[in-house]
C-alpha cells in the first residue's frame, strides 16, 4: 500500500520536476536557470525515480535510448551554431526571429542542446550503472 | 573573418554525435569515422594553405568583437600542429579499423576518438586562455575513455595514476587562469600580451607564470612531472596509444610555447632560465628512464619524455633558429613517434608481446616491417637525410649559437643515448631469432588497413626529412611570428570588428 | 571578505591536497571534490566580490541600473562546475571498475601487482647467448 | 662460425650479380676524369637542398676524391663479384646487396661533398649500412654486439663532428669546404679553434679507429669477409683519412693539430702491429694491421711537408690495395677450408694455386719489397718522416717499427699457410670458383704493376689528390729509386728487422701476449664499463623516480609545484596580509567556520557517511557564498551538482570497501603530507591574498552589460555569456559531459560483456 503511494507520489514529482526543469530552460535567458540547471533538475528528478522504482521504469518512459539524447542534443547545439555561417557570419553568431522583437533566436536553440546533452549523459550513466 | 577555422573543430565533433546518433549501427559508425577523419584532414590542408598565403587568419565566434568574444586564430603554429594533427587522427582512424574487434564492444570509441581530435583541434586554433582550458577537458575526457576502453588490468592500473595526476594539473591550470583574471580582467590571449605589456605586478605575474608552467609541464611531460606517462601510455589499444603518444604531450609543449611567447614575455631571465635547466633535466631522465625499459612500447613512452626535453630546449633558448629547431623537431616527433607506437603493434601482432625478452625474428620474416620500423626509429635516433637529424641540427646549432655547451652537450648525450634505445629494439626484436620461450612463429598476413597508415607516414618522414627546406621555411616562419607577437595581436584585436 | 574567503579556500587546498596523497582511492576521490570546489571559490573571489546585486538586467531596462556583480567570473565557474562534474561521474565508475578489476582501493597495493621494473639485458646477457 | 646456411634454391641471384654494374659503371666513369682532373685540378655541380641553413647538394671531383671514387667503386666491383660467390645461398643475400651498394653510394657520395653538412650526412650513412653490413650475420649475438658497438662508437664520433661542423659554420658562416679555405686564419686565431679541433679528431678517429677508439675495428670482423674487405680495409675506416687530409687546410698546421695526430698516429700504428704479432685468427691479424696503417696514414697527416702527405697519400692507396685482396684472400681460405687458425692452416698453396698467388703479391707489397707498390709507399713514408715539424724521431721510429713488424705479420700471413707443413684440414681444400680468386688476384696484380711505373702512379693519382688539399711548387713524384739514402737505409734495416721478427715470431707471440693480457685495461673494457654503468644509473634513476608509488608522483609533482611558485611569489613580495574588502557579516563568519570544520570532518574522518557529510556542508556553503554575493545561476547550479554527486556517491560508494579498514600510514609519510598539503594551502590563500590588491579590470564585463539585452536579447548576463557571448565554451563544455558520459559507460558495459 505504501509502496504504491510511494510510486504514486514519485511519479507526480518526477513529472512535475519535469515541468519545472523545462520552465527553467525557457526563462533562463532572462532569469536565473538555463539548460544546465534544467538539465540538473530534470536528471534528479529522473534520478528519484531510478531510485524508487528502477531504471526500468525511465527506460521505459523514455522509450529511446538517453545516448541518442546526448546525439541530438551534440547536434541541435553545434546546428544552432551553424544557422549563423549560413547567413554568413561567423560560427555561433546569434539570429534571432523575427530580427526585431526577438521573440526566438538560436541562442535558445543551443540551450535546449545542452539541456539534452547534460540530461542525457546523466542519464546514460545512471541507468547503466543501476543495471549493472 | 574566416569560417575556415571552425571546420576542424566541427567536424570531428559532427562525426561524434552522427555516431552516437548511429548507436546500434557499428558498421555505419566506421564509415561515418573514416570518412570523419578525411574530412577533417581536408579541412586542416585548406586552412593550412589559407595560413600559408594570406597569413594569421583569425574568428570572432559568435561575431562578438576580441576580447569580448573567443577568439580562434590559427597561425604558422597553429596549422602545422593541426596539419599533423589531420594526418595522425586519420592514420590512427585507419590502424584502428584494423584492430577493431578489440573496440567493437565499445560502442562509444569512435565518438570518443572524434572528441579527441576535435579537442585537439579546439587546442591548436584558440586564441582565448579559458577556450583552452576548456578544450583540454575535452580531450582529457575523451582520452580517459580511450585510455580505458580494453579493460584489462594493466589499464586500470595505468588509468588511475594517468587521471589523477591530469586532473592535478587541470586544477592547477584554472587556478592559475583565476588568478591571471583578477590580475588582469580578460582571458583572451593578444589581449593579455597587450595587459601584462605595461602590468606592474611583474613578480606575482611570474608567480602565475609557474603556475602555468607547472599545469601545462604536467600534461608535456617535463621533468619532474611527468610520471603519468610512462605509468598508462603501455596500456591502451596500439591506434590510441599512438595518437596519445603523438598528440597529448605535444599539446602541452604547443600551450608552453603558446603562453611562454605570446603572454608570459615580461620576465623571460627567469621562465625561460628555469625552462632551460629543466629541458636539459627532462631530455636526461626521459632518455636513462628509457635505457631502463625492456619492452618495446616502455621504451618509446620514455623516449617521448627525453624529446620533450628537447622541444622545451628550443623554447628556452628563445632565439629565432630555437624555437624553428623545437617548431621542427615537434612536427617531425609528431609523426615518427606515432608511427612507431603503430609499428609496436605490428610487432606485438607478430610476436605477440611487446617484451623485447620475448620478441624476435621480425628482420628474417617480416622484412617490411622491419623497413617501417627503422626508418622512423632512426629518425628519432637523429640519422640524417631522416627528418630527426634536421631537427636535432637546428637546436644543437641555436644551443651553440648562444654558447650554452653544457646544454649542447647534453643534447649530444641524450642523442647517443637515442640510438643506443632504438638499436636495443632493432636487435632484440628483429635481429635476434626468435627465442624458445617466445609466442610468435605463426605467419601474420601484413593488414592493409594497418600497414597503409604505418607506410605514409614513414613516407612522410622520409620526405621531411630529404625535403627539409619546405618545413624548415614553415617552421622558421612560425618561429617569427612567435618571436614577434605583434602580428598575432593585430589580426586578433585590430579587425573583425562588427 | 575576499581574505577570508582566501583562508577558507586555501584550507580547502590543503585538506584536498592532504587527502590526495592518501593511498585510498575514495579519499582521493574526496580530495579531489575539495579541490574542484576550491578552485571555484577562487575563480568567484579572483573575480571581485563588490557588488552583491544579481547580474540580471531589470524588465523595462536595455542595461543594469546599478552595479551588479561580475558576470564573467560567474560563467567561467558554471562552465568548471559542470566539467567538474562530468569528470566526477567519470571517477566514480572508473574507481568502482577498478576496485571490481583489481581487487583493492588501495593504490599502494595496485601497483605492487605491476612493478615497473626494469628487466636486465646489456652487451653481457646478450653475449651469453652466442650461438644462436 | 658458419658464414654461409645451407644452399637455398629459392634464391635469386640475379640482382645481385646485376648490381656490380653500378660500382663498374661508375669506376669506368671517374676513370674518364682521370686525365681532365690532372689538367684542370677539379669538377665541380652544385644544386640547392636546404639553403636556409646553407646546406648545398654541391660536390667536387678533385684530385683526392678521385683517387677514393677509384678505389670505392674499383674494390667496390670485385668485390661485388667475391661476394656473390662467397655468399652463394645465403637466404639474404639480395639484402647484402642492397646494403653493400648503398654503402658504396655513400661513401662516394662522402668522398665528393663540397659541404660540410652533406658530407656529414653522407658518413652518418655509412655508419648506417656498415651497421647493416657488420650485423649481417643477424643470428650470431657477436655479430649483433660488435655491430653495435661499432654504431655507437662512430656514431658518438659522428655526433661530435656534427657539433664541430656547426661551430665552425657559426665562425666562418659557410660550411663549403672550398670556401673555407679563404677562412683559416679565422678560424685558428677563434676561441673556438680548439675545442673544434676536439669534436673533428673524435669523428675522425672513431671512423677511423685510432687508439683508444680502435676497439670496435676487430670486433667488426664478425661481419662476412667482403664487407671487411670492403669497409674495413679499403673504404669506411680511411673516411677518417679522408676527412682529415679534407681539412688539413682549414684546421691542420697548428702545433695542436701536428702534435696529436702524430702521437696519436704513431701510438695506433705501434699499438696495431704489436697485437696484429700477438694474433693468431687470420682476420683479426688483418683487422690489426688495418689499425696499424691507418695509425700510419694518421700520423703523416699531422705533418705539413710535402713528403710527409705524400707518404700519407701513397700508404693509403698501398694499403688499400693489399688489404683488400688480403682480406678476399683469407675469406677465400675460410670458405675453402673452414678455419681462419693460422696453425690449422698449412701447405694450402699447391691446391689454390690463384689465391697463393693473389696472397703473395699483396704480401710482398705489404711487407715492402722492392718493385712492389709497397716498396715505394715504405721509401716516401721514411723521407716523411725524417720532415715531419714535431716529433720526427717518434714518427720514424713508429714507422720503422710498425714497418718491420708489417713485414714479418706479411710472411706469416702469405707464406705460411700457403707454403707450410700441409695440415690435415689443407688436404680437403679447393681451388675455389673464379668469381673468389679472381677480386684478389686482379687487386694483387694493379699492387705489382703500380710498383713497376711508380712516376705513372704519382702523375695521374698520387700528385693530383696530394695538390688537393696541399698547395705547393715542390715536385711530387714517385721514384722505384731515390739513390742511396737515409729512407733506403731504413729500407734495409726494415727489411732486416723483419726478418728476424719473422723467425723469432713464436717466442715474440708468446711474449707479447703476456704482455698483453698483462695490461689491466682495454678500451673494450672501458666501453663496456660505460655501457654498464649508465645501464646501473639508469635503472637506479627509474626505479628511485618511477617507481610505482602515486604518492610519490603526487608528492613530487606538487612540491616542485609549491616551490617553483612559492619562490616566484616570495620573491614578488607583494603579499600584503590584512582584511580587505567588505567586512563579513556575523552569519556569512559563521558559515565559513562551518566550512573549515567541514574540511576537517572529511580529512579527519574515516567513515564514508561523515565524510559525504562533511563535503556536503563544505558544498552547501559555497552555495549560499554564490548567491549571496550576487550569483543565483551558480548558487543554484553548486546545489543540484551537490545532489547529484550525492545520488552517485550514494550508488557507486556503497559498493566500495569502507575506508576504515584502510591502514593508517606511517608517521612519516603523514608529516610528509602534512608539509605538502599545507605548503600549498599556504600557497593558494598567499596567492588570493596577494592578486586581491589589484582592482579587477571590468571592462570586459561592462561590455557584456551593455550588449546583453541590447545585442544578444537577454536580460540574464551570466546566460547570454554561456549560450552566446562565449557559447564556444559551452559547446565545449557539453562534449565533454558527452564524453564523460560515454566513457563511464563503455567502462560499466565492458564489466558487463568481459564478465
Amino acid at each position: 500500500m505504501t509502496s504504491v503511494i510511494l510510486k504514486t507520489a514519485t511519479r507526480l514529482v518526477g513529472a512535475l520536476v519535469l515541468v519545472l526543469s523545462i520552465y527553467l530552460l525557457w526563462r533562463g535567458h532572462h532569469a536565473p536557470g538555463g539548460g544546465f540547471i534544467a538539465a540538473l533538475v530534470a536528471a534528479t528528478g529522473f534520478a528519484l525515480v531510478v531510485l524508487a522504482e528502477g531504471p526500468g521504469v525511465v527506460r521505459r518512459g523514455l522509450r529511446i535510448r538517453p545516448q541518442y539524447l546526448i546525439g541530438a542534443g551534440l547536434a541541435l547545439s553545434m546546428g544552432a551554431g551553424l544557422v549563423g555561417m549560413i547567413r554568413q557570419q561567423p560560427f555561433l553568431t546569434g539570429v534571432w526571429w523575427p530580427s526585431t522583437s526577438a521573440v526566438a533566436g538560436t541562442p535558445l536553440f543551443f540551450d535546449t542542446g545542452v539541456f539534452l546533452v547534460v540530461l542525457g549523459a546523466i542519464l546514460t550513466v545512471l541507468l547503466a550503472l543501476e543495471e549493472s | 573573418m574566416s569560417n575556415l577555422l571552425i571546420y576542424p573543430i566541427l567536424l570531428p565533433f559532427g562525426t561524434a554525435a552522427a555516431s552516437l546518433l548511429l548507436w546500434r549501427k557499428p558498421a555505419l559508425q566506421q564509415a561515418v569515422s573514416l570518412a570523419g577523419v578525411i574530412g577533417q584532414l581536408a579541412a586542416c590542408i585548406v586552412l593550412f594553405s589559407a595560413v600559408t598565403e594570406d597569413g594569421i587568419q583569425v574568428l570572432q565566434v559568435g561575431n562578438w568583437p576580441a576580447p569580448y568574444g573567443i577568439s580562434l586564430v590559427a597561425d604558422h603554429l597553429s596549422v602545422l600542429m593541426l596539419m599533423v594533427t589531420g594526418i595522425l587522427g586519420t592514420a590512427a582512424a585507419f590502424y584502428a579499423r584494423g584492430e577493431l574487434p578489440d573496440h567493437l564492444r565499445a560502442k562509444s570509441f569512435h565518438a570518443l576518438f572524434h572528441v579527441l581530435l576535435g579537442g585537439l583541434s579546439g587546442a591548436f586554433l584558440t586564441g582565448d586562455l579559458f577556450n583552452l582550458y576548456v578544450w583540454f577537458e575535452v580531450m582529457l575526457m575523451a582520452s580517459f575513455g580511450l585510455m580505458t576502453s580494453g579493460q584489462r588490468r594493466a589499464q586500470f592500473r595505468g588509468a588511475v595514476p594517468y587521471v589523477v595526476i591530469n586532473l592535478l594539473a587541470t586544477l592547477l591550470f584554472l587556478m592559475g587562469l583565476a588568478l591571471l583574471y583578477g590580475l588582469t580582467g580578460t582571458l583572451n590571449m593578444a589581449h593579455l600580451h597587450q595587459k601584462i605589456l605595461s602590468h606592474e605586478a611583474r613578480g606575482l605575474l611570474t608567480a602565475v607564470a609557474f603556475l602555468f608552467m607547472a599545469a601545462f609541464g604536467i600534461k608535456a611531460g617535463m621533468f619532474p612531472l611527468f610520471f603519468w606517462l610512462p605509468a598508462s601510455y603501455h596500456t591502451p589499444g596500439i591506434a590510441v596509444s599512438a595518437l596519445f603518444a603523438g598528440m597529448l604531450t605535444k599539446v602541452g609543449v604547443y600551450a608552453l610555447i603558446r603562453t611562454f611567447s605570446l603572454v608570459f614575455h615580461h620576465d623571460m631571465a627567469t621562465t625561460h632560465g628555469v625552462l632551460l635547466v629543466i629541458a636539459g633535466l627532462t631530455m636526461v631522465t626521459g632518455v636513462l628512464g628509457a635505457a631502463a625499459q625492456n619492452a618495446f612500447r616502455r621504451i618509446l613512452s620514455f623516449h617521448i619524455i627525453s624529446q620533450v626535453g628537447y622541444m622545451l630546449l628550443g623554447l628556452a633558448l628563445w632565439t629565432p633558429l630555437a624555437l624553428t629547431g623545437t617548431v621542427f623537431y615537434l612536427v617531425h616527433h609528431m609523426i615518427v613517434k606515432a608511427n612507431l607506437f603503430l609499428v609496436s603493434g605490428l610487432g606485438r601482432d607478430i610476436n605477440g608481446t611487446m617484451d623485447l625478452n620475448r620478441m624476435g625474428g621480425l628482420y628474417q620474416a617480416y622484412p617490411v616491417v622491419a623497413v617501417l620500423f627503422f626508418v622512423p626509429a632512426f629518425s628519432l635516433a637523429g640519422f640524417p637525410p631522416l627528418s630527426g637529424f634536421w631537427a636535432k641540427l637546428l637546436l644543437i646549432q641555436a644551443s651553440l649559437q648562444v654558447e650554452h655547451y653544457i646544454v649542447a652537450a647534453i643534447a649530444v648525450a641524450v642523442g647517443l643515448m637515442t640510438v643506443y634505445s632504438m638499436v636495443k629494439i632493432w636487435i632484440e626484436a628483429f635481429w635476434k631469432p626468435l627465442p624458445s620461450s617466445g609466442t610468435g612463429g605463426a605467419a601474420v598476413p601484413y593488414s592493409g588497413w594497418k600497414m597503409a597508415p604505418v607506410c605514409v607516414l614513414a613516407m612522410i618522414t622520409l620526405v621531411i626529412g630529404l625535403g627539409a627546406e619546405p618545413v624548415y621555411r614553415l617552421a622558421d616562419t612560425a618561429a617569427r611570428e612567435l618571436m614577434a607577437p605583434q602580428v598575432y595581436v593585430e589580426a586578433v584585436l585590430g579587425g573583425g570588428r562588427p | 571578505m575576499e581574505t577570508a574567503l582566501a583562508i577558507v579556500s586555501g584550507s580547502m587546498v590543503a585538506g584536498g591536497i592532504y587527502l590526495l596523497l592518501s593511498q585510498n582511492l575514495v579519499r582521493i576521490l574526496f580530495g579531489l571534490i575539495m579541490l574542484s570546489n576550491a578552485v571555484n571559490l577562487v575563480i568567484f573571489t579572483a573575480g571581485g566580490l563588490t557588488h552583491t546585486k544579481p547580474a540580471l538586467i531589470e524588465v523595462g531596462r536595455s542595461v543594469p541600473g546599478t552595479a551588479v556583480a561580475n558576470a564573467l567570473p560567474q560563467a567561467l565557474i558554471l562552465t568548471a562546475i559542470v566539467i567538474g562534474f562530468a569528470l566526477l561521474v567519470f571517477m566514480f565508475v572508473l574507481f568502482y571498475r577498478s576496485y571490481e578489476s583489481l581487487g583493492t582501493i588501495d593504490t599502494r597495493q595496485m601497483t605492487k601487482s605491476a612493478p615497473e621494473k626494469p628487466h636486465a639485458t646489456d652487451t653481457t646477457t646478450a653475449r651469453q647467448e652466442a650461438g644462436s | 662460425m658458419k658464414e654461409h646456411p645451407a644452399h637455398d634454391p629459392s634464391t635469386i641471384y640475379w640482382p645481385g650479380r646485376l648490381s656490380a654494374l653500378l660500382p663498374l659503371l661508375l669506376f669506368i666513369g671517374a676513370a674518364f676524369q682521370v686525365p681532365e682532373i690532372q689538367k684542370n685540378g677539379a669538377l665541380a655541380m652544385a644544386f640547392d637542398w636546404v639553403p636556409s641553413l646553407n646546406v648545398r647538394f654541391d660536390v667536387v671531383l678533385d684530385g683526392l676524391s678521385l683517387l677514393f671514387v677509384l678505389i670505392i667503386t674499383g674494390i667496390g666491383f670485385l668485390v661485388t663479384i667475391y661476394a656473390d660467390a662467397y655468399l652463394a645461398g645465403h637466404r639474404q643475400i639480395n639484402r647484402f646487396f642492397v646494403y653493400l651498394q648503398s654503402f658504396l653510394l655513400s661513401m662516394v657520395g662522402l668522398v665528393l661533398s663540397n659541404n660540410l653538412i652533406l658530407l656529414f650526412v653522407f658518413w652518418e650513412l655509412t655508419t648506417l649500412f656498415s651497421f647493416l653490413l657488420i650485423g649481417f650475420q643477424n643470428e650470431s649475438a657477436t655479430a649483433r654486439d660488435s655491430a653495435r658497438q661499432a654504431l655507437l662508437v662512430t656514431g658518438g664520433g659522428g655526433l661530435l663532428l656534427l657539433v664541430g661542423i656547426l661551430l665552425i659554420g657559426d665562425v666562418t658562416g659557410t660550411y663549403a669546404i672550398s670556401e673555407l679555405q679563404g677562412h683559416t686564419e679565422r678560424l685558428h686565431r677563434d676561441a673556438r679553434y680548439l675545442p673544434i679541433l676536439i669534436c673533428l679528431l673524435a669523428g675522425a678517429f672513431t671512423k677511423s679507429a685510432q687508439f683508444p677508439f680502435h676497439f670496435w675495428l676487430p670486433n667488426a670482423m664478425a661481419a662476412p669477409t667482403p664487407v671487411s674487405a670492403f669497409l674495413h680495409s679499403a673504404t669506411m675506416v680511411k673516411a677518417g683519412i679522408y676527412l682529415l687530409a679534407r681539412l688539413h687546410p682549414i684546421m691542420g698546421g697548428t702545433t695542436a693539430w701536428m702534435t696529436t695526430l702524430v702521437v696519436v698516429g704513431a701510438v695506433t700504428a705501434l699499438w696495431g702491429a704489436v697485437v696484429a704479432m700477438a694474433k693468431t685468427d687470420l682476420k683479426s691479424v688483418l683487422a690489426h694491421t688495418t689499425i696499424m696503417a691507418l695509425g700510419i696514414m694518421t700520423m703523416f697527416l699531422g705533418g705539413r711537408t710535402t713528403p710527409a702527405l705524400t707518404a700519407a697519400i701513397t700508404f693509403l692507396l698501398v694499403h688499400a690495395l693489399y688489404k683488400s685482396s688480403l682480406f678476399m684472400v683469407v675469406g677465400s681460405i675460410d670458405h675453402q677450408t673452414g678455419t681462419r687458425e693460422l696453425a690449422e692452416i698449412g701447405g694450402i698453396g699447391r691446391r689454390m694455386p690463384f689465391t697463393a698467388a693473389a696472397a703473395l703479391m699483396a704480401a710482398l707489397s705489404m711487407a715492402g719489397f722492392p718493385l712492389f707498390l709497397g716498396f715505394i709507399g715504405k721509401e716516401i713514408m721514411y723521407k716523411g718522416a725524417l720532415t715531419e715539424d714535431v716529433f720526427p724521431g717518434l714518427a720514424t721510429t713508429a714507422a720503422l717499427l710498425s714497418n718491420a713488424l708489417m713485414a714479418a705479420v706479411a710472411a706469416t700471413v702469405a707464406l705460411r699457410p700457403f707454403w707450410g707443413r700441409e695440415t690435415p684440414k689443407a688436404l680437403t681444400a679447393r681451388e675455389a670458383p673464379w668469381a673468389i680468386w679472381f677480386g684478389p688476384l686482379v687487386v694483387g696484380a694493379i699492387g705489382l704493376g703500380f710498383g713497376l711505373i711508380p712516376d705513372w702512379v704519382s702523375r695521374w693519382l698520387v700528385e693530383p689528390a696530394v695538390r688537393a688539399f696541399h698547395a705547393t711548387g715542390e715536385d711530387i713524384t714517385l721514384k722505384l729509386f731515390y739513390g742511396f739514402n737515409y729512407p733506403l737505409l731504413l729500407s734495409v734495416i726494415t727489411m732486416t728487422l723483419g726478418a728476424v721478427f719473422y723467425l723469432a715470431r713464436q717466442w715474440l707471440r708468446r711474449t707479447l701476449v703476456r704482455f698483453l693480457t698483462a695490461v689491466p685495461m682495454t678500451m673494450e673494457k672501458v666501453y663496456d664499463g660505460g655501457v654498464k654503468a649508465t645501464l646501473a644509473i639508469a635503472k637506479w634513476q627509474t626505479r628511485r623516480l618511477q617507481n610505482g608509488s602515486l604518492f610519490q608522483y603526487l608528492t613530487v609533482i606538487i612540491g616542485t609545484t609549491v616551490i617553483g611558485v612559492g619562490g616566484a611569489l616570495l620573491h614578488a613580495g607583494t603579499i600584503r596580509v590584512g582584511w580587505s574588502g567588505p567586512p563579513v557579516p556575523v552569519w556569512l563568519g559563521l558559515l565559513l567556520v562551518c566550512m573549515l570544520v567541514g574540511i576537517g570532518i572529511v580529512v579527519r574522518t574515516r567513515s564514508r557517511l561523515l565524510a559525504i557529510c562533511g563535503l556536503g556542508v563544505i558544498g552547501t556553503g559555497m552555495a549560499v557564498i554564490f548567491l549571496t554575493y550576487g550569483a543565483p545561476d551558480v548558487g543554484l547550479t553548486q546545489l543540484l551538482v551537490e545532489t547529484l554527486t550525492l545520488i552517485f556517491a550514494a550508488i557507486v560508494l556503497l559498493r566500495l570497501p569502507p575506508i576504515e579498514r584502510h591502514h593508517r600510514p606511517g608517521f612519516s609519510r603523514m608529516a610528509l603530507s602534512l608539509l605538502v598539503a599545507v605548503g600549498s594551502g599556504a600557497l593558494v590563500t598567499g596567492l588570493m591574498m596577494a592578486v586581491q590588491h589589484t582592482e579587477v579590470d571590468r571592462t570586459i564585463t561592462a561590455f557584456y552589460e551593455q550588449a546583453s539585452y541590447l545585442k544578444a536579447h537577454g536580460r540574464n548576463i551570466v546566460n547570454v555569456i554561456l549560450v552566446d557571448f562565449r557559447s564556444l565554451d559551452t559547446l565545449g563544455e557539453i562534449i565533454v559531459v558527452a564524453a564523460s558520459a560515454l566513457s563511464a559507460l563503455a567502462l560499466i558495459r565492458g564489466k558487463r560483456s568481459s564478465s
